[in-house]
């Protein structure tokens, strides 16, 4: 592992807005949050497996083909998972876990694991998922502390607190992800190899 | 009430109500447009909702004709995926093909940006009805994320001057900003 | 003798920034009183708050950005004020003090301050107060006395009120947007000073009723329900995020109204002028890309 | 009266204390003697004049002392009579090392021989007219300094069918040219006549701004059966003495972005010059001396005939001094309060485009300081010549060349109406000007 992504110092959501719609959409919750960011960072996982082992031998082009139909190969098993064991939270994740097949973060991380070798993809795509797991669970404590007072489902704040309601909805999500970002960003500093917007 | 009120309505809905970048959250990838100009954010989210109205409609017909009947309908991720892959490509070249300006504002990998959680967002909602209700889920829907993708670089432009700060300065303060025209379009709530 | 060598021009406009904003405090001064007058102290109380609390924030901001303290424009108290007066008469304090808090530091601070925000701050958070905390936006006061009496606003009720009593304001509604005699006073003086341009007002409201009126609506009490006029005149006339030209202006002005009469008549809020200018206010730099004075020499009529 | 003609945008600046020109309206023009005089070698636009007399030599009024340099160049002629002090480097208003002759005036006022006059303006060979202007060193007395003879000089294929002599004075604090059209209303006439007459131009037009009636009659009876010239009143307000702005108010043609008046077939010149092309031509006296507006917290506001050359503070003693203690001094300007230039010190002399002197104190020159923008929209709607000053000064700052020249920044006259309408007091006029400066030079450089 050479470093490039980590958990904390180059995070993939926070940093590089990488896999951004899921991470305002869904994570109006902490649980929602981890639950979306296990999935995706699952699906990552297999996705830069199978990318390490074949992506040398495919072009540019081939790449973000193979990794694209890979990703949504992964995300189907990663629904019919949510679907059988966790039926409560698929369905309050609802379409966006089809999505993960178009999650930034799986088609940039497997398009990069191809021609690492192996073990370098592999702990990169670990590396990449637990930071977005992470940041997604923070980012849904944040949002259910404010918008609702509580956290992973248990009040709390006060009974006298009134909620920001805004914090729950997709306006607040997206300033409150901006601002993570900024703080982020002003806690960590502008990370030299890390170019935003991949 | 006749077909034209009606798909009207639905514009309106799609485009405002159910905005897919502001409402529906399905284009964050619109914020990840580096401050490009006004002019190259109408080509990419003209193009965008081309190919979503595109992939919406052959998906509807790949699901309800091909997979259903075949019983293979746990595919339809990877399905549409494909799908949707290959219509961005041939979009892609048919544009370049007619105006070398569009070709030049999509950029080499034009295809890999089109395929994001609206298109495929798009072809997963559209699937609740009928193939003409798939392919206006598709374009409306598209409209409303070139809609929000030209506001979008409108702010950008004008935030070029401005003194945002450092840790801000990017993807954090489009963020914010796409936060606030959310809370407008909340305006349109219950339309 | 020591020579001051700075170019020209020599002299300057005496109008500075201070003195516009100063100018619009004073044309917001007539609605402050209105809105004492029929809400009493507890009105008082919230615009003192939220003048104080919009400084604050920004004096704060200013000093963690490590810039120069630039309150003395005035820009953050009239922030505070014109949030203020678009309070309900009984709403919380803190509901204020969080108003002033994301429209000072998230709106215009994130941004880089005065000049540089694209969205109004005053606007924006009153939609963020109205979608977080409704039951407080929304909790309206009959102005008899000092008994706070639930009732509906005139936009839920149109026939209750004659166009009299909504032009003078003695109607449930926020502080400063009940009484038009007095937002039509400071209009006037914000006119008369040239602080600002007729078009954005004009425009707006010409549109509202306009609009109105083919959606089935009395357009004259339209006009004079809710905080249209209050925003036509005060909050989308705003300098920095409006458009530049008045080509654009119209336009823009003219969306407003549009919005705001479309969401009054078919969507879920009663009062739609906030969003109208909200949403034009981010079609603004689209606009003033679109309209330009053509420049002296160039184009079509340079050859002649 | 008809409706009066004006240009889109402008400011009226001091317009509460009548463009400042109240102290100095009323005041006949006094004539001074000057002790020295230093005569800048390159007092118009283009090279230099190369001095022909040195330190000791005896010169006579009028004598020529620096002979013409290039195709620009004019000749310089003494403005007294007396000794060369000495041929070299002295302050000017814009540079620290400007070449220049010295004289000591011996106050006789002793001619030297002059070329033959070529008589009235109205009989004289029209062919021998501009040579003569060229020969009495006549440039632009307005402000820009361009010699008269290279404005006159229509080329092959070109053709001019209006003068427009520029008695606007739309700079706030100067009233000399309105002083010049009350007194020698006459002179201003003959020298648009044989402008006219020297280049077969039909049509003659003097363009006064409406707050100086006095003068609008004064010309009107002075232009009355004389062919072609007629008298237009214009709008009061700032730049309306623009060339430009001057050229779309008087004949409703413009420019095009980078070409000269004549282009549109239209010559301006300010009033002042025609007074010395008159001189030139009916007396063949060359441009020793012009009328300049001395004003602000000066004890006597005055309007006084200098000679050129005359310093600063010879100007300043013959209006009583300046009538602030020492401390208080802010500013001693040359020219009006939108384009004038702040004098380095009291010793630069008046050269032949130098129309008024004003003093400021030290409130009234603090300098501004820039604070945001808030994008009013004032700059856009002063702007005389449709730019976005705003915008423009986010490129400048940015120091963004293409994206400024694209904003049309070299379309910019440097008028002042943004910076001094600007409410933030950001300083645009002179973030354009050294724009200006930056591309023009760049230009230079590809060139060479």
């Amino acid at each position: 592992m050479d470093g490039k992504h980590g958990i904390l110092g180059n995070n993939p959501l926070l940093r590089l807005g990488l896999g951004i719609c899921p991470a305002v959409a869904v994570t109006t919750t902490a649980l929602n949050g981890l639950g979306m960011g296990v999935a995706t960072a699952g699906a990552l996982l297999l996705t830069s497996f199978v990318m390490g082992l074949i992506g040398g031998a495919l072009n540019e082009k081939a790449r973000f083909a193979v990794t694209l139909i890979l990703s949504a190969a992964f995300a189907s098993v990663a629904q019919m998972v949510l679907r059988g064991w966790f039926p409560a939270l698929n369905d309050s994740l609802g379409v966006f876990v089809p999505l993960i097949a178009v999650s930034s973060l799986i088609l940039c991380g497997g398009s990069e694991a191809a021609g690492r070798g192996f073990g370098a993809a592999i702990a990169d795509g670990l590396v990449m998922g637990i930071g977005y797991a992470v940041a997604m669970t923070l980012l849904g404590a944040v949002r259910e502390l404010l918008g609702r007072g509580t956290a992973f489902g248990a009040a709390v704040l006060p009974a006298a607190y009134e909620p920001l309601l805004l914090a729950a909805l997709p306006a607040g999500g997206l300033m409150l992800l901006g601002i993570a970002m900024g703080l982020y960003n002003a806690v960590f500093g502008r990370g030299r190899n890390g170019k935003e917007g991949a | 009430m006749s077909n034209l009120t009606r798909a009207l309505l639905f514009l309106v809905s799609c485009v405002f109500t159910q905005n897919f970048v502001f409402v529906r959250l399905m284009g964050g990838s619109a914020l990840l447009k580096k401050a490009g100009s006004v002019a190259t954010a109408a080509i990419v989210g003209g193009y965008t909702a081309l190919v979503m109205a595109v992939s919406a409609a052959l998906n509807w017909i790949v699901y309800k004709k091909a997979l259903v009947p075949l019983g293979a309908k746990s595919l339809y991720l990877v399905a549409f995926a494909a799908v949707a892959l290959l219509s961005a490509w041939l979009i892609a070249l048919a544009l370049k093909r007619v105006s070398p300006r569009v070709g030049k504002a999509l950029g080499e990998n034009g295809a890999a940006l089109a395929v994001n959680c609206a298109v495929l967002g798009a072809s997963l909602i559209g699937m609740g009805g009928g193939i003409v209700r798939a392919a206006l889920t598709g374009l409306f829907g598209g409209l409303g994320y070139l809609l929000a993708l030209v506001l979008l670089a409108g702010v950008q432009e004008r935030l070029e001057f401005s003194r945002v700060p450092e840790s801000m300065k990017g993807l954090p303060i489009s963020l914010v900003s796409a936060g606030l025209i959310a809370l407008a379009f909340m305006g349109f709530i219950g339309l | 003798m020591k020579l001051n060598l700075n170019p020209a021009p020599h002299v300057h406009s005496r109008q500075d920034t201070r003195w516009l904003m100063g100018n619009v405090l004073i044309a917001l001064l007539p609605c402050c009183v209105a809105g004492v007058v029929y809400f009493g102290v507890p009105a008082l109380m919230l615009m003192a708050v939220s003048m104080a609390s919009a400084v604050l924030f920004e004096a704060l901001w200013q000093k963690l950005c490590g810039r120069k303290l630039l309150i003395a424009d005035g820009s953050a108290a009239v922030t505070g004020l014109i949030l203020a007066l678009n309070l309900p008469p009984r709403a919380p304090w803190w509901l204020a003090v969080m108003g002033s808090a994301f429209a000072v530091v998230i709106v215009k601070g994130l941004f880089g301050g005065l000049g540089d925000n694209f969205i109004n701050p005053a606007m924006a958070a009153r939609a963020l107060l109205l979608a977080s905390w409704p039951k407080f936006m929304t909790a309206w006061t009959a102005p008899s006395g000092l008994d706070a009496v639930t009732s509906a606003t005139p936009l839920m009720t149109p026939a209750a009120w004659t166009p009299l009593e909504l032009f003078l304001g003695r109607i449930p509604g926020c502080i400063g947007e009940t009484c038009k005699l007095a937002i039509l006073a400071g209009l006037a003086w914000l006119l008369i000073t040239r602080t600002i341009k007729w078009h954005i007002p004009v425009a707006m409201m010409a549109s509202l009723c306009l609009f109105s009126w083919i959606f089935g609506k009395d357009p004259v009490a339209a006009a004079l329900s809710g905080g249209a006029l209050f925003g036509a005149a005060f909050m989308a006339t705003d300098y920095v995020t409006c458009p530049v030209h008045p080509a654009a202006q119209m336009i823009y002005a003219a969306g407003a109204g549009l919005v705001a009469a479309v969401i009054r008549s078919y969507a879920g809020y009663p009062e739609g002028v906030t969003y109208g200018i909200l949403l034009m206010n981010a079609a603004a730099p689209l606009l003033d890309k679109c309209f330009r004075r053509r420049v002296y020499g160039h184009g079509r009529e340079a050859a002649k | 009266m008809t409706m009066l003609k004006t240009f889109r945008g402008g400011v009226h600046p001091l317009h509460g204390d009548h463009e400042g020109k109240a102290q100095t309206r009323g005041e006949p023009t006094r004539a001074i003697e000057p002790k020295t005089v230093t005569l800048l070698m390159g007092m118009h636009l283009g090279a230099p004049s190369e001095p022909c007399v040195k330190a000791g030599d005896r010169v006579k009024l009028g004598q020529v002392v620096g002979t013409p340099v290039g195709f620009l160049g004019l000749p310089v002629h003494a403005s007294v009579s007396g000794e060369v002090l000495s041929v070299g480097p002295v302050q000017s208003v814009s540079a620290p090392n400007a070449l220049a002759v010295t004289i000591k005036n011996d106050f006789r006022d002793e001619w030297a021989e002059l070329p033959a006059p070529l008589g009235s303006v109205e009989d004289c060979p029209a062919d021998q007219i501009v040579p003569a202007i060229r020969a009495a060193g006549i440039c632009g007395m307005g402000g820009a300094a361009f010699p008269t003879h290279v404005k006159l000089a229509v080329k092959e294929g070109q053709f001019c069918d209006t003068i427009i002599l520029n008695g606007a004075e739309c700079e706030t604090h100067l009233t000399c040219d309105h002083r010049l059209m009350l007194e020698n209303s006459d002179r201003v006439v003959d020298g648009l006549r044989a402008a006219m007459r020297a280049l077969n131009v039909p049509r003659g037009v003097i363009a006064i701004e409406d707050n100086k009636p006095d003068a609008i009659e004064a010309m009107r009876r002075a232009a009355e059966g004389r062919a072609g010239v007629e008298v237009a009143a214009l709008h009061t307000k700032y730049p309306q003495g623009g060339e430009k702005q001057l050229i779309q108010v008087v004949t409703g043609r413009e420019v095009p972005s980078g070409k000269l008046p004549l282009d549109v077939h239209v010559i301006v010149m300010n009033v002042g010059t025609a007074a010395a092309v008159a001189e030139a031509v009916i007396d063949g006296k060359p441009l020793i001396s012009r009328i300049t507006t001395v004003t602000g917290h000066v004890d006597r506001p005055s309007n006084l005939r200098v000679r050129v050359g005359t310093p600063v503070r010879e100007l300043l003693e013959a209006c009583g001094g300046i009538s602030l203690p020492e401390d208080r001094v802010g500013k001693v300007v040359m020219g009006g309060a939108m384009t004038g230039f702040p004098c380095p010190g009291l010793e630069v002399p008046v050269a032949k485009a130098n129309n008024g002197i004003v003093v400021y104190d030290a409130k009234e020159a603090r300098e501004t300081e820039e604070t945001p923008c808030i994008r009013c929209g004032r700059c856009v709607d002063a702007c005389p010549m449709g730019l976005n000053p705003y915008l423009l000064k986010h490129l400048c700052d940015a120091g963004d060349m293409a994206r400024a020249q694209k904003e049309c920044v070299m379309d910019c006259i440097v008028c002042g109406s943004c910076s001094y309408i600007c409410p933030a007091h950001r300083h645009l006029t002179q973030t354009f000007k050294a724009m200006k400066d930056a591309i023009a030079a760049e230009a230079k450089k590809g060139k060479g």
